[in-house]
This record gives structure tokens, sequence and C-alpha cells, in this order.
């Protein structure tokens, strides 16, 4: 869109932004404007990520892995004027600890807010209580924000949650501009941005990210130019759209894994056996057909673009004999059984990769009942091994490119957790991930984790499925897309975004 | 005037004696069939019910109905093969839509018969009884009418969570009140009849009254809405469908299948259009043939 | 002066059904000359309506001309356009009609009508509209000519604040406003109050002589006609059986219909044969023994406004074995409410009723059930009192399947004895009772009512919904029944000359309030009331025309 | 009339009481868990806990439903979970998107549906009769999510003549707020401009939602018409020398549009509860799809509001009915 300020680039997106604050919440639309709005210490770029300094300029660990020492640059501005000073950060990382939402889980286990200290004006310190080697994974999704401004409008002790829910105390590449909550949340670029623009003049006005729910009507929103880019077409939608002139498809291999993750605990599923033989049963072929070919097939726990993944020798393809073979072994030589597959409402290709089970199972004489799930309510089900469903389909994105970040799901402290539903229990793994997780040397950490790797695809817990392609569809003018793929499905960095004008 | 005055009983036959009866269905048929859009109604409900009852047996590919997968045929347009062209799945829509029909059927029986079932029994007693009674039932009715039907049904499913059955409880929860409506109003005109205090002058009690006088009396309209209510009912079945809410898959549900395809548009029209078409005309169907049954139950639209 | 203003001549008119055409008129000859009043009287649906507005070209709208012709003024006007018709309908030929309850439009001011009415004829005319203060002081000249109180204020109310005699002479204004030739008043006063009904006609017969207005009257009530028409004629099942001088044809009547129907007539001078029978056996009579008793009955309804209203207000009463008792009143004077409530159809609100010396007023549930077996009830409009969906052998069988444990054989048996006794075709058991006439239904009802063996019958005027001459045979039957089954009847009725035809004592009510009670005879020689004295005097009216001949 | 108005008030109040004790006990028959659902995918239990606890959910039911009833009457509906704003502060803002949306669909019913019941009535049983007939039944069983597909593909891509969802173009700024209906605002701004383009925006949705309502308007107006055109005072009318066109246009019209308007109060609410799907189809920012993305999400404090709110515009739209009803009905006017 034009506009009299400048270029303004719209993004068509399915999912509203409903609180902006940086500790309370996380999806992808709010990070995806947060990571705009606001800077943190480092930040993920590239595919394979990496983690970049940013406001930060460099830290160093001490031996022991548990005392951190970052340095910050010293021309970063609030969009107020106030400088970002280590005590922003400080302040910042209690704030995000103490509310105990969002963003929290990431460090608390290791991070105390008075584990924090402001050496000088822009240098600060974390001291943690163990040595945690994903540690600075995370950090990239802790933004720092303004204590002046926030403190300011604090309500009754509130860390200015209430405030900042609509507003931002940022220092990032854009402020807020229009907000309107369930239509469209716009960001304005900040001219003098501390770290300047790499698309210099080309800079745009700002960027509108404008709410439309339907696939359709995104569709028709890019065909008539209303949107520049947009998230969540069909994977049809994608093939066809990609023969439009003007019209550029992104696609990138991703780090969300697909799993159907059985009950292991409980029901028929415990049967390591039939675990085995659902999974040679599906047809592995289809579930990427389902996404025209973009999709990669899992190779082990752990996706592709992640440390220390390896390829699993042995994962189960579709074989019917050997699946008929372990089914004759396991409790239900016949089949002749039901098993609940549960996805969230909604998610449409984890209904379609439910017909595709339900097909594949028909082979074995096994029943598939699919069952949509509000998703608070398929967690809470998950949340006890006795109403655990036989099957769940888990699309799960690691929040980091630290391999503990899906390791740890098959962990036993993961149990009741959305991702550890399969109430996976193997002693050994769990010791295993414990001490990578402690390890400060790369090497010992990435042999644990091959082990880990393998153990897990042997004991079957779930079907591994696919890792799916992240996908947009773009305007040709529309310059500047970087990917990343430790980035949320549809989540885009808006930073080095611009319109090429012709 | 009478020959048979000395006789007993005779027992005449069956034509004579309801040569009333049958003329009167002669006269409903008759005017039944004066209306075109009566016509068109019966015809539209006639091919859906046929097609409720035979579909599995009739359609092409009936494992396609039932979830099978042909990753090979996804997405084909309309073709002699497949006439209404293949789904996401590769599944022949034309099988689904109308192995569909027995799902729509079955929420419009269902929806509409407890409506009727919890409606019509308290519609009658708030009408008869009047007082204390009617009061208690009456505000209820109104309490549920106050809210639309839609916006509280999609608060209970949400609440129950998705699925073809909550889908029909929550529908049924918001359908009764209509016809505790229509009941309740019918009642009380027909409460007032002679022939109702007749009745009790001769020391009936009321449930017989209820049994024997008003409810047959409040049948016309109760058939004529229940008629139409096949057709809502099927229709807001479908808006749930399409919300989320409805008939999980791989059942054919029309408005689940008008959900999901609704991202296939406009390249892969065929795949909304084609569900959407069945709602549309069963739906147009149910309601001509309960306006047209209007027309001739209704005696206040019969005056020719 | 003497000129035809209409002529129908061999006019036949068939109306189309779905059992094919039925023919509602046959070959009617009718000449009407300016000035004359011409009566017209007739069953009910013998095609009186019909034949009048065919002259106004509002007939059936399916029907059909068969043969002949309306000459209306010496233009043909059997198949006018709408366009002649707009300067005929309601300019020279205009109508009153039966109901003034539902003729008037709700919605609109009385004036708004009336002078939309002047405006629509000035239309017609031609000549411009007038203005609105024209049309208004137009509207209240006519309100005052059909004599209403203070048109002024009367040009702003709205039909429903107005009486049923008042809205009546609305629509004669209305009908007056176009300074008509020719007025057709169908049924004008059958709605009426017996005491309203007297002035509306004497306002109808004034305006004729006073407009010199040329009128087709017609009534069911020939003392109606006697008073207003010159001129009468007698229909029968779409024909005119005769015509001619009212006094003429009613004192010398040719066709078996009409004197059927004058002899129907209840002859209010007459005393009773009853009487003279009862007079010679007089001493063996034992002394009365009391079957039912009211005690300060009272009954009080909220009004709209929130205010109380005694529909019955304190009556007391006793009938006796084996006697008629009857209750006459002017229409909304509490006699239904009274006997809905001798038969704890309704609660009184106080007093109490005594039943063989029981005391029913506080019985409920079975005990109140056991006691109806033994009094039965018999309504007014038979049209509504059997249920539309039941047989008639259903509706005659309902009281034995309630109260007694008859198997289906014996109540199947039983109902067609019944149907017998009310001497009815056992084949009518099948009938739906849309296909019975009305006489026949109130048979059935009555059927129904001594179903169980009862010992009193309460007959709310069950003859007022019928025509005169199946009033006659109901009457009779009546009694015949009474003797045979031994009845105790509390009989209803507005019509004074039936009361003394059959009832032994009476009372009369006004208001909820009895204004006179004791024997019959002595009411009707010395009413000591003057509303007695006022509904004695509107039957003789009629009575006296049907016994012109004599 | 005090009295009578003070009723009035309770009536209303006891009736939005009720509305409030139903969606509570309707939406809480299954334990949802919406804190997990905002805590995110990877919080621990006790961070859900701290989301539990400040909406009050770790307590008994009973206990929940005591409390939220005592702010309901104090005039707080709660705070929703998902947005972490009053509840209040977002009907507020959604609720005039709505209305005008549904007011616009209103008048589009009435004024095509009036006139169309008619022409039917009068020209009853003749091919016209039949077509709008037809066509008015067709309108009630179209399914509005798909209808609202359709006009969007063929009107918005095909032809390209409409936008194809939201109240205005991106970059147009909304007027002033001072309604919060954008057609009346533009038009007091003096923005001709932008009461364009928001009316281009409004036709759809409004068409889509317009149409069941047009159509029962339609059946209901032209049932009347044909009763009161066989009325005895019509009769009278006619008799007395009313020209035809009178009589409809002015003396049946009046009689046929009582029922007509208590259907339209009906048909209002139907409508306020249909833009659940037409709001999700054409991005409508208003309660319906609030209550939509509200109820998906187990959020269920907006979705009593919204029921709530709802309830109480269908209130109020039938207490306007009877005003209206008792303006044109003498019989109801009572000193
Ligand atoms: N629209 C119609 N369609 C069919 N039959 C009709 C119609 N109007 C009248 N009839 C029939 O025509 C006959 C004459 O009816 P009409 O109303 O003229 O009787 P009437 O003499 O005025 O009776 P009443 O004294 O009861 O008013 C009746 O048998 C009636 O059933
Ligand atoms: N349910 C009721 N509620 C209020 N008023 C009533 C009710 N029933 C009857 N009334 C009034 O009570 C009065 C007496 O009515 P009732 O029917 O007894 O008169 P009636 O003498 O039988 O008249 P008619 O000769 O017309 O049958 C009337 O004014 C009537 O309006
Ligand atoms: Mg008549
Ligand atoms: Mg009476």
């Amino acid at each position: 869109e034009r506009t009299d300020a400048g270029n303004v680039i719209v993004f068509g997106g399915r999912q509203a932004i409903p609180v902006l604050d940086p500790h309370i919440r996380y999806d992808w639309s709010t990070r995806m404007i947060q990571q705009g709005v606001y800077d943190a210490l480092v930040k993920y770029e590239g595919d394979p990520a990496e983690v970049k300094p940013w406001l930060a300029e460099r830290w160093e660990t001490s031996d022991d892995g548990k005392t951190w020492t970052f340095h910050l640059v010293e021309n970063a501005k609030f969009h107020n004027g106030d400088p970002v000073t280590a005590e922003a950060v400080r302040y910042s990382f209690e704030r995000g600890l103490k509310l105990n939402k969002g963003v929290a889980w990431m460090l608390k286990d290791f991070l105390s807010p008075e584990g924090i200290t402001v050496v000088d004006d822009y240098t600060v310190k974390f001291e943690l209580k163990a040595p945690y080697a994903p540690f600075l994974s995370f950090l990239p999704w802790w933004f720092v924000v303004n204590p002046q401004q926030v403190k300011a409008n604090e309500v009754d002790g509130d860390y200015g949650q209430k405030w900042l829910t609509d507003h931002a105390a940022g220092s990032g590449p854009f402020k807020l501009g229009r907000w309107e909550p369930n239509v469209l949340y716009e960001v304005i670029s900040v001219e003098d941005y501390w770290k300047g623009w790499p698309q210099g003049d080309n800079r745009p006005a700002g960027v509108i990210y404008r709410m439309i729910r339907e696939p359709a009507a995104q569709k028709a929103a890019l065909q008539r130019g209303e949107a520049d880019i947009v998230e969540g077409l069909t994977s049809d939608d994608y093939v066809q759209i990609a023969r439009v002139p003007n019209i550029v498809i992104e696609d990138h291999k991703g780090m969300t894994t697909f799993g159907i993750k059985f009950n292991t605990q409980k029901g028929p599923t415990a049967d390591i056996n039939l675990r085995k033989a659902i999974a040679y049963a599906m047809d592995y072929d289809a579930m990427i057909g389902i996404y025209n070919g973009a999709a990669s097939l899992e190779t082990s726990p752990l996706p592709d673009a992640m440390k220390g993944h390896i390829e699993v020798e042995g994962i189960p393809r579709q074989d019917l004999a050997t699946a008929k073979e372990y089914l004759a072994k396991s409790a239900y030589p016949d089949g002749g059984i039901t098993l609940d597959y549960v996805h969230v409402a909604g998610l449409e290709e984890a209904r379609r990769i439910g017909l595709v089970l339900l097909d594949n199972l028909k082979a074995l004489n096994i029943d598939v009942n699919i069952k949509p799930e509000q998703w608070p309510n398929m967690v809470a089900a998950g949340a006890s091994v006795d109403t655990a469903p036989n099957m769940t389909s888990i699309f799960a994105t690691p929040i980091s490119t630290d391999p503990d970040a899906v390791a740890y799901q098959y962990h036993k402290n993961s149990w009741g957790q959305y991702y550890g539903i399969a109430y996976y229990d193997n002693p050994d793994v769990s010791r295993m991930i414990d001490e990578a997780r402690a390890a400060t040397d790369w090497e010992t950490r990435a042999e644990l984790y091959a082990k880990i790797q393998k153990q897990i695809v042997a004991d079957q817990p779930e079907v591994f499925g696919m890792l799916q392609n992240r996908r947009w569809a773009r305007q040709d003018y529309l310059q500047g897309f970087t990917f990343s793929p430790v980035r949320f499905t549809g989540e885009v960095d808006l930073y080095p975004l611009w319109i090429k004008e012709n | 005037m009478s020959k048979l005055d000395q006789t007993a009983t005779i027992p005449a036959s069956f034509s004579e004696r309801h040569a009333g009866r049958i003329r009167q269905m002669r006269l409903y048929g008759h005017m039944f069939r004066g209306s075109f859009s009566s016509m068109l109604g019966l015809t539209l409900v006639g091919i859906f019910l046929i097609l409720a009852a035979v579909g599995p047996w009739i359609v092409p590919f009936p494992e396609d109905t039932l979830g099978a997968v042909h990753m090979g045929s996804r997405l084909l347009p309309p073709s002699t093969e497949h006439w209404f062209g293949t789904d996401e799945m590769g599944a022949d829509i034309f099988s689904r839509v109308i192995v569909g029909a027995r799902t729509s059927l079955w929420i419009g029986i269902v929806i509409t018969g407890l409506g009727a079932l919890i409606g019509v029994p308290l519609g009658i007693i708030a009408g008869y009884k009047g007082g204390f009674v009617r009061a208690c039932i009456m505000r209820l009715t109104e309490l549920f009418l106050a809210v639309p039907g839609l916006a509280l049904a999609l608060a209970i499913v949400a609440s129950l969570g998705p699925g073809l059955t909550n889908c029909m409880v929550a529908l049924a929860i918001v359908w009764w009140p209509g016809y505790v409506r229509l009941v309740e109003a019918k009642t009380l005109a027909v409460k007032e009849e002679l022939f109702v205090e007749s009745a009790r002058s001769i020391g009936a009690k009321t449930p017989w009254i209820l049994w024997h006088h008003i409810l047959p009396n409040c049948m016309s309209p109760i058939i004529v809405k229940m008629s139409m209510d096949m057709g809502m009912a099927i229709l807001a079945a479908a808006g749930l469908g399409f919300i989320g809410l409805g008939a999980p898959p791989p059942a054919p549900e029309w408005g689940a299948m008008v959900s999901v395809a609704r991202s296939y548009m406009p390249d892969w029209w065929w795949y909304s259009f084609f569900p959407g078409a069945a709602i549309f005309l069963t739906v147009l169907g149910f309601n001509l043939l309960g306006d047209g049954l209007r027309d001739i139950l209704d005696p206040r639209s019969r005056a020719r | 002066m003497n000129s035809t203003l209409l002529d129908i001549n061999a006019y036949s008119l068939g109306i189309g059904t779905f059992d094919g055409p039925i023919h509602v008129l046959k070959d009617i000859n009718i000449t009407v000359k300016r000035g004359e009043t011409l009566g017209i009287v007739g069953e009910s649906g013998s095609g009186k309506t019909v034949l009048v507005r065919s002259v106004m070209g509002i007939g059936p709208s399916n029907s059909r001309v068969q043969a002949g012709h309306i000459t209306f003024d010496g233009q043909d006007i059997t198949r006018m356009n709408d366009k002649g018709w707009a300067k005929i309908r309601g300019i020279r030929i205009s109508m009153i009609f039966q109901d003034p309850m539902t003729y008037l439009n709700p919605l609109f001011s009385i004036g708004r009508q009336i002078s939309d009415v002047i405006a629509a004829h000035e239309r017609a005319a031609g000549q411009g509209i007038s203005s609105k203060a024209m049309r208004r002081s137009r509207t209240q000249e006519l309100l005052e000519q059909v004599g209403l109180p203070a048109p002024a204020q009367l040009f702003d109310q709205y039909p429903h604040q107005l009486s049923g005699g008042m809205r009546q002479r609305v629509l004669i204004a209305m009908a007056l406003a176009g300074k008509p030739d020719l007025l057709i008043a169908d049924e004008p006063t059958t709605a009426l109050d017996v005491t309203v009904q007297a002035q509306v006609l004497d306002l109808i017969k004034s305006l004729v002589k006073k407009l010199n207005l040329t009128v087709i009257m017609i009534s069911h009530d020939i003392g109606a006609i006697a008073t207003v028409a010159s001129k009468c004629a007698v229909m029968y099942k779409g024909e005119i059986v005769e015509q001619g001088d009212t006094a003429a044809v009613l004192s010398n009547p040719q066709h078996d219909y009409t004197r059927q129907l004058l002899a129907a007539v209840p002859d209010i001078e007459v005393t009773p044969a009853r009487l003279l029978a009862k007079q010679a056996v007089q001493d063996v009579i034992p002394a009365p023994q009391k079957l039912l008793e009211a005690v300060n009955l009272r009954k009080v309804y909220k009004t709209q406004a929130g205010g109380e209203f005694a529909a019955v207000d304190n009556i007391s009463l006793s009938v006796n074995v084996g006697e008629i008792f009857g209750v006459v009143g002017e229409s909304g004077s509490g006699k239904s409410t009274l006997a809905r409530m001798l038969l704890r159809l309704i609660e009184p609100t106080s007093g109490d009723i005594f039943f063989e010396g029981q005391d029913i007023s506080r019985l409920r549930g079975e005990p109140l059930r056991q006691i109806r077996q033994h009094m039965q009830f018999v309504f007014q409009n038979p049209h509504s009192a059997l249920n539309g969906r039941h047989t008639i052998g259903d509706a005659i069988g309902e009281p034995l399947r309630i109260q007694t444990t008859m198997s289906r054989r014996d109540i199947d048996v039983r109902t067609e004895a019944l149907l017998d006794i009310v001497q009815l075709p056992k084949s009518f058991r099948y009938r739906y009772p849309h296909e019975l006439s009305g006489g026949q239904k109130q048979r059935v009802c009555i059927a129904r009512a001594i179903a169980l063996n009862p010992r009193l019958l309460i007959l709310d005027e069950p003859t007022s919904a019928l025509d005169i001459s199946v009033q006659a045979q109901v009457l009779n039957f009546l009694q015949q029944v009474r003797k045979e089954l031994n009845l105790t009847y509390v009989f209803i009725s507005h019509d004074l000359a039936v009361i003394r035809q059959i009832c032994d004592r009476t009372i009369v009510m006004k208001r909820g309030k009895i204004v006179e009670q004791g024997d019959t005879e002595q009411i009707f020689l010395h009413p000591a009331e003057e509303y007695t004295r006022a509904l004695i005097e509107s039957g003789r009216v009629t009575s006296r025309a049907a016994r012109l001949r004599a | 009339m005090l009295s009578f108005t003070l009723r009035k008030l309770l009536t209303v109040a006891g009736t939005m009481l009720g509305i409030a004790v139903l969606t509570f006990v309707i939406t809480n028959i299954a334990p949802g868990d919406p804190a997990r659902l905002v805590a995110g995918p990877n919080a621990t239990e006790d961070m859900v806990d701290t989301i539990r606890v400040e909406y009050g959910l770790d307590r008994p039911m009973i206990e929940q439903f005591g409390i939220y009833m005592k702010d309901l009457i104090t005039g707080d509906f709660g705070t929703s979970i998902v947005t972490t704003r009053p509840v209040l502060d977002e009907l507020l803002r959604y609720a005039p998107a709505t209305i005008e949306l549904v007011v616009v669909a209103m008048i589009l019913g009435v004024a095509l549906g009036v006139p169309l019941g008619m022409l039917s009535a009068v020209y009853k049983d003749g091919p016209i009769d039949h077509v709008t007939r037809i066509l008015s039944i067709s309108g009630v069983a179209l399914p509005a999510f798909w209808f609202g597909i359709l006009m969007q593909l063929y009107f918005s891509v095909d032809l390209g003549w409409l936008p194809v969802s939201g109240r205005l173009p991106l970059v147009t700024r909304p007027p002033d707020m001072v309604t919060g209906s954008l057609l009346l605002d533009a038009l007091i701004a003096g923005n001709l401009e932008t009461f364009r383009t928001a009316l281009s925006h409004i036709i759809l949705p409004a068409v889509v939602l317009s149409f069941p309502c047009l159509a029962s308007i339609l059946r209901v107006n032209r049932s009347e018409m044909i009763e009161v055109l066989q009325s005895d005072y019509i009769t009278a009318a006619r008799a007395h020398g009313i020209s035809a066109g009178r009589i409809i246009a002015v003396y049946s019209l009046k009689n046929a549009l009582l029922p007509t308007l208590a259907m339209i109060g009906l048909r209002f609410g139907w409508m306020l509860g249909s833009t659940v799907l037409v709001e999700t189809v054409f991005d409508w920012p208003g309660i319906g799809l609030y209550a939509v993305s509200s109820a998906l999400a187990s959020d269920f404090k907006p979705v009593i509001g919204v029921t709530l709110l709802i309830g109480f515009l269908f209130i109020i739209a039938n207490t306007l009915v009877d005003l209206a009803y008792a303006w044109i009905d003498p019989r109801l006017r009572r000193a």
C-alpha cells in the first residue's frame, strides 16, 4: 500500500494479537510484532539459524558455564529516547521471571531475579543456578522493555501488564501505529533506528498486519494486491498461486516436527508391538503428498536443522509385511480394535493425516476414530495418563536450535505437558538428557544426543512424521525476505523487508 | 333419510366409514398438486429421502465415504468418472454428498424430534394449566428465546467440544423453545373452544383432554413447523460444522465439507459448491414442503 | 318516480369449488323500483348474501354468471369492469353489513374512514377533492344524520371504542356518504342486542323516508322485514320462491317453505298448551323436590383497566325435579356465566351450589367428575362444541369412554341407540362435524349430553345459532326427549317467546342480577320491570308479523 | 406509566440475569482449560497455575459463579483470559460494527421484503407470486456461509467490484468515532469518500445477512396481506368505493404490517445470532467474530458477555417493536 509517508507493507495473517506484552505471550503473530518493536540481547538470523549479537555486542561465559556477562551497545535507545542500559536489561529479565508467564519457563529453573546484576551502565551479568548449555539459545526471545515507561504505567504492582497489552516500550526498528484488535495492527518504522536499516532508504514506512481469517479471502487479497505477503494458504493454494505472475512462493524447510504420539502407558498402545505395527502401516508418502511435496520425512526425533541431528537408521517406513509381523506379536494379532486419534480442531493437515491413518490401519483391521478437540481441552485430557488419548497428533516447534529443546520432550519430567502426551518413560533416556543439559562441551553432548535419538526411535513412542515446509506467498516486489527455521510457522522477520518500486 | 335405522350395527365398508377423511385427503391432494412450489418441495424432499435410504448402495465409490484416501486423484474437476470431482484426499465428492444425505437426515430428525419432544408437552401444559406452571415454563422459554439460537448453540458446543452428537444436543437445547411458544399459543386458543369445555362437562380428566382434544388440534402447526425445522436444523448444524464444531471426519457431513472446502475456493470450486448446493436444495425442499403444508393444513390461509 | 332502478333478470350464478361448480343462484328475477323497500328472507345459505353482493360487483372471486343479467338504472352491470364500477360502487349503490364488529378497519379512526370514502367519491366524480376541513364537516354531518351524539368527538375515535349499535350507525353513515340511489342492507341488525335492533331499524326506516332511498334489506327476522319493507321476497336454496307486497306474502303464503317458516316463529301471545294441561291436573302435583340450588352465586372478572366487574352478581335460584327452568336476558347479561358456574365449569367467586342436597361448590377431582355424570350441558354454538377432528361416533361415545368401563362394542351399540334417539341415521357415526348442518350438530350435542342418562340438562341458548325453522324442530325434539328420559332442564334463551312456550319458572337477568323471577306466565302477563317489558315488546313485533295471516 | 416502565425494566433485568445464569451454566458444562491455552505450549504447571489464580479459575465452580454474578450486578463482565482486557471494553469496541451491519441488513430486508410481499399477495397464485415465493424461501434455505463465499468470489474476485472483507481499506483512516457506525461517522465528519468506501464494504455482508430476513418478512407480509385482503373491512372499503390501489397501499398494508413488525423483531435476534457466521466469512470485526474466536479458545467470559449483549439488544429491539405496535394499533393505546 502506498501512503503519504511511503510504502506500507501489508501482511495478511489469520491469527490475532491479543496481548503484545513480550513477557506474557508469544505465538507466531505476537512474536513477529514483538520482534519488530523490541530488541533482545541477541537475535536469531539465517538458515541454519545462528545467534547474532544485537543489544549485546559481545559476551563471555565463565568456565563452569554458570556466569554469563553481556556488554551492551551504547547507542541503543528506546523509542522515547531513553538509552537502553544494563538496568533496563536486568529489569526486563526480572519482570519476565517474576510474572511467571509466557517466556518464563525457558529460564526460571536456572535463573532467579537475584542472579542478574548490573555491572555498569552497559554491562550485565547473569549467574545461573547450574550450568545450562541451552541458555544462550533462549535469549533471543527475551525482549528488553523500557523500565521507566513500564513503571510509569504500573497499576497495582502489575509490572505494567495492563498497559503493555496494547502499548509498547521497546527499542526495536518499529513502533506501534494503529492498533485495532482483530482488524489490523500497524507498526511504523523508526526513522533513526539505532542499528540502522539494512535496506537503507528503501526502508518501508511501516507494516500493517492485517487479520484475514479465511484462506480464500487471503488469496483474493493477495491477487488483488491488497496484501503483500500472506501465510496459511492451503498446500494446494500454494501450488496454484505459484503460477500467478508476480507472485512468489517462499518455501523453506522448517523445524516443526509432526508426530502421532501414542499413549505408551495405558490402553492398547502401551504395547510396543502394536505401536511398531502402526508405524510400519503408515503411508509416509501420503503425508508428504498432503503438502504437495512441501515437507520432508523425519529421520530422527530431532528436526534436520537442529544441532546434533543424526539420521537414525531403521526408522520405520511403510512396510505392510513388517507391520503385520509386529501385529501378530502384539496382544491384538487380528486387530479388531478401535483407537482414538485426537487432533486440534481446525488443523487441516492433522485432520487429513488422520484420514490417511484411518485408511492405512484398515489393512491391520484397526479402526480409527478421528476426534477433533479444542486445544485447551486436548491439553487438559493429555494432562493425565488415564485420559490421554491412544493417539494424538502433535506439531511441535522447538523454541531454540539447541537439541535439548526437542530432546527434553522425551524426558519423564515432560509428562503432563502437551508434548509429553506419550508418557514416554525410559530411565536411560531421561538420564542422558539430564547429562547432556549440564554438559558444557559440545562433543560430549553430540554423542549423548545421538544415543538418545536412536533409543527413542527404537522405543517408538510416536509415529515419526514429517517436517512441513514453511511457506508464504508474496508479491515479487516485496524484497528482503529472510528465512530462519527457528521462527514459528508464519513468523517473518519484518526488519529487513522493503518494497521495490517499478 | 335413513334406511339403516332398524337394523343393528352394520359395519360399513372402509371407504364408506371414512368417506369424510378420504374426501378431505383428496382435497388436500388437489390443493397441494395445484401449487408448483409445494410440488417442487415434495420432489426435493422425496429425492433427499430416497438418497438417504439407499445412498450407500448406489454411490460409485462407497469406500470414499468411509475415509478412503487416494492421494493420486486429488482435487480432480468434475468428470464422467467423478461427477462432482474429488476432494483434497482424492475422495469422490459425488459419493460423499449422496451419503451425506443420511447424516443430514439424522441430524434433522434428531434435532426436530428432540425439540418437539421437549417443547410440545411443555407448551401444552403451559397453555392448558396456566397460572404458576405456565409462568415458570414460559419464563424459561423466553429466556432461551431471548438469546439467538446459533449464538447459544455455539457456546454449548464450544463447551462440550466439537462433534456430531454434541452439535445435535446443543441445537436440540436451543430448538425446543420454539415449539413451546407455538404450542402454547395454539393451546391457549384451542382451550377456549367449546368442545374442550364440553369435554370437561362430561367429566374428562386433564390428560384425556390434552391427548384427545388439544393435541390433535395443535397438530397442523406442529407438522408444518417440524417440516420447516427439518430444513432449518440441517442448516444450523451445517453452520456449526462450518465453524468447525460439527461432525468429525471422515463422516460425510455437508457443512463440514463446505467448511474444509472453503479454503479451496475458487480454483476448486466444485468442492464447496456441491455440498453447499446439497444443503441448499434440501433445506429449500423442506421449506417449500412446509409452506405447502401450511397452505393446506392451516385453515386461515385456506379461504379460497 | 316509479321508474325501475334495479332489474335482475333470469340471473344464475355458479361458484367453482373443488367438487365442481355449485349453482348458488338459480334464475333470479327481481325488480326494484325507485323509492321501494324490498325485504329478502330465507334460511341460512340460501344465497341472499351472494345475490346482493353480485349487485355490488363484489361477489365471490371464483363465481361465474351463467345466465341472465342485472341492470341498474338502465345500465347493464353484469360484466362491468373496474373502471365502470368505480362510478357506481359506494356512490350509487352502497351497502350496510351484517356484523359491525368486523367491517370497520380497527387501525383507522372513524373520521378518517368516512372522509376517505368521501374523498373516493369525489375522485370518482372527477370534481377534485375537497379540503380536509370540508370533508371533516361533511363527515360530522353524516354522523349526526345517523343519530350519533357528539360527532366532533367521535371523529377521532377508533372502532374499538364504540359499542355495536354505534358501529352499525357509523357503517350506515359511510353507506350514505355518497348519497346513494340504492342502499343494500345485509342483515344489519342480527348481530345487535334486541333493544338496539329496534333503534337501528327505526333509523333505517326514518332515513328511507327522509332521503327517499331505495332499499334492499336482508333479514332472518320476519318482524324486521315487516317493519321496514313494503315488498318482500323469500329465498330458498338459491331460488326466489315467492315475492310480492310484504303484507300479502305474510298473510297469504303460497310456497310450502314460506308457510313452514312462518309457522316456525314461536307465538308469544298464545298461552302454551302445557299450562292448560297443567291446570287440569293441578291438585295431583306433589310438593316440588329441589334438584339444584344456588345460593348467592357471584362471579367477578378483572377488567382490562384493572377494575372489577361482576358478570354474575349474587344470584340465588332453585330448580325443582322435572321442571323446565328458564333464564332470559339480553346478550352479556351473564346467562352463560351462570350456567357454567352451576356445572362447576368455571369457579364461582363466592356462593354455594347444591345438587340433590349435596354441596358441590367445593368438590374437586374424582367426586366432581362423578357428579358430572348427572348434570350435562348443551352449548350455545353447536359448530364449535364438537371437535372437528373426531367423528360423530367418537363424540357421542366419548362420555361413555370417560365415565364408564363399557367395552368398545357396547359403546358402539349405545352410540347407535343414541343416534336413534336424536333421530339421526346410524351411518352418521363415521361422519365429521363439518359434514353436518347446524341442526344436526346440535342434535349430536344433545345425544352426547344424554349419553350418561343425566338428571339435569343445562341448555345454553341451544337454538340461537340455528335457523328459525330448525329452531322449532329442535325445541320440539327437546321436549320429547325430556318426557322420554325424565329430565330436568335449565333452559337459557334471549327469546321470550320460546321461554313462554316451554318454561315453568323463569328468571330475568340484567347485568348479572336477577331483575324478576317467578312463574313464567306471571312474568308475561304482568311484567314488573321496564326491562322485561322491552324484551317482551321486541318479541311481539316478530310474532305479530308472522301471525299476519291469522 | 411509571410502574409500567419499572415493571418492564425489572423484567428486562430479570431476563438478563437469567441469560447470565444460563450461559454460565452452559459454558461450564465441560471443563475446558483456557489457562493452558494462554500460558503457551511450553508453560510449566506452576505457570499455568499463576494464570488460574489470577483469573480465579482455581476456585470451586460455585464460588466462581457467585463472584461472576456479583461482578455482573455491578456492571463488570469479567476479563477475557485471552486478551486480558475487560470484556465490557471489548464488547463496546466490537458492538457498533455488528449493530451497523445488522441495521443495514434489516433496512435492506424490510425495504425489499415488504413491497415484494405486497406484490406477491396482490398477484396471488400468479407467476410473480410463484417467483417471489420460491426466491424468498431460497433466501431462508441458503447457507449464509456458503452464499457469502460465493458472493465474495463473484463480486470481489471475479468482477472486482466490491472489497473482499473488512470494514474499510487499510489506508483509510476511520472517521472520528461518534456513533461507532462508520457510515454515520463518515457522514457526520462530512467525508463522502469514506462513506462510499464504507458502504462498499458493508454491502456484501449486509446482503448475505439480510437474505433470510428478507425472505421471512416477505413471507409474513404476503400471508398477512392475503388475509387482510379477504377480511370484512376490506370488503367494506371496496363496497364503499375506495379504489383498489388505495386499499392495498393504505388500508391493508397498515394492517398487514403488524405481524410483519413482530417478525422484524424476531428476525433481528436471529440476525444477531447469524453474525457469528457472516462475520467469520467477511472478517467483520464485530461481536459475532469475537464470540467465535473466544468460544474456540474456551474463553467463556466473552462468550457470556456476547450472549448477554445480544440478548439485551434483542430485548431492546422487541421493546421498540412493541412501541411501534402500540403506535400503529389504536387498540393497544391506553391513556
Ligand atoms: N366463496 C364461496 N365459495 C364457495 N361457496 C360459497 C362462497 N360464498 C358463498 N358460497 C355458498 O353459497 C351459498 C349461499 O351463501 P350466502 O352467503 O349467500 O348465504 P346467505 O343466504 O347469505 O346465508 P346467511 O343467512 O347465513 O348469511 C352457500 O351455500 C355458501 O356455502
Ligand atoms: N372469561 C371472562 N373474562 C372476562 N369477562 C368475561 C369472561 N367471560 C364472560 N365475561 C363477561 O361477562 C359478561 C357475561 O357474559 P355471558 O357470556 O355470561 O353473557 P350471556 O348472557 O351468555 O350473553 P350471550 O347472550 O351473548 O351469550 C359479559 O359482559 C362478558 O363480557
Ligand atoms: Mg349472509
Ligand atoms: Mg351466552
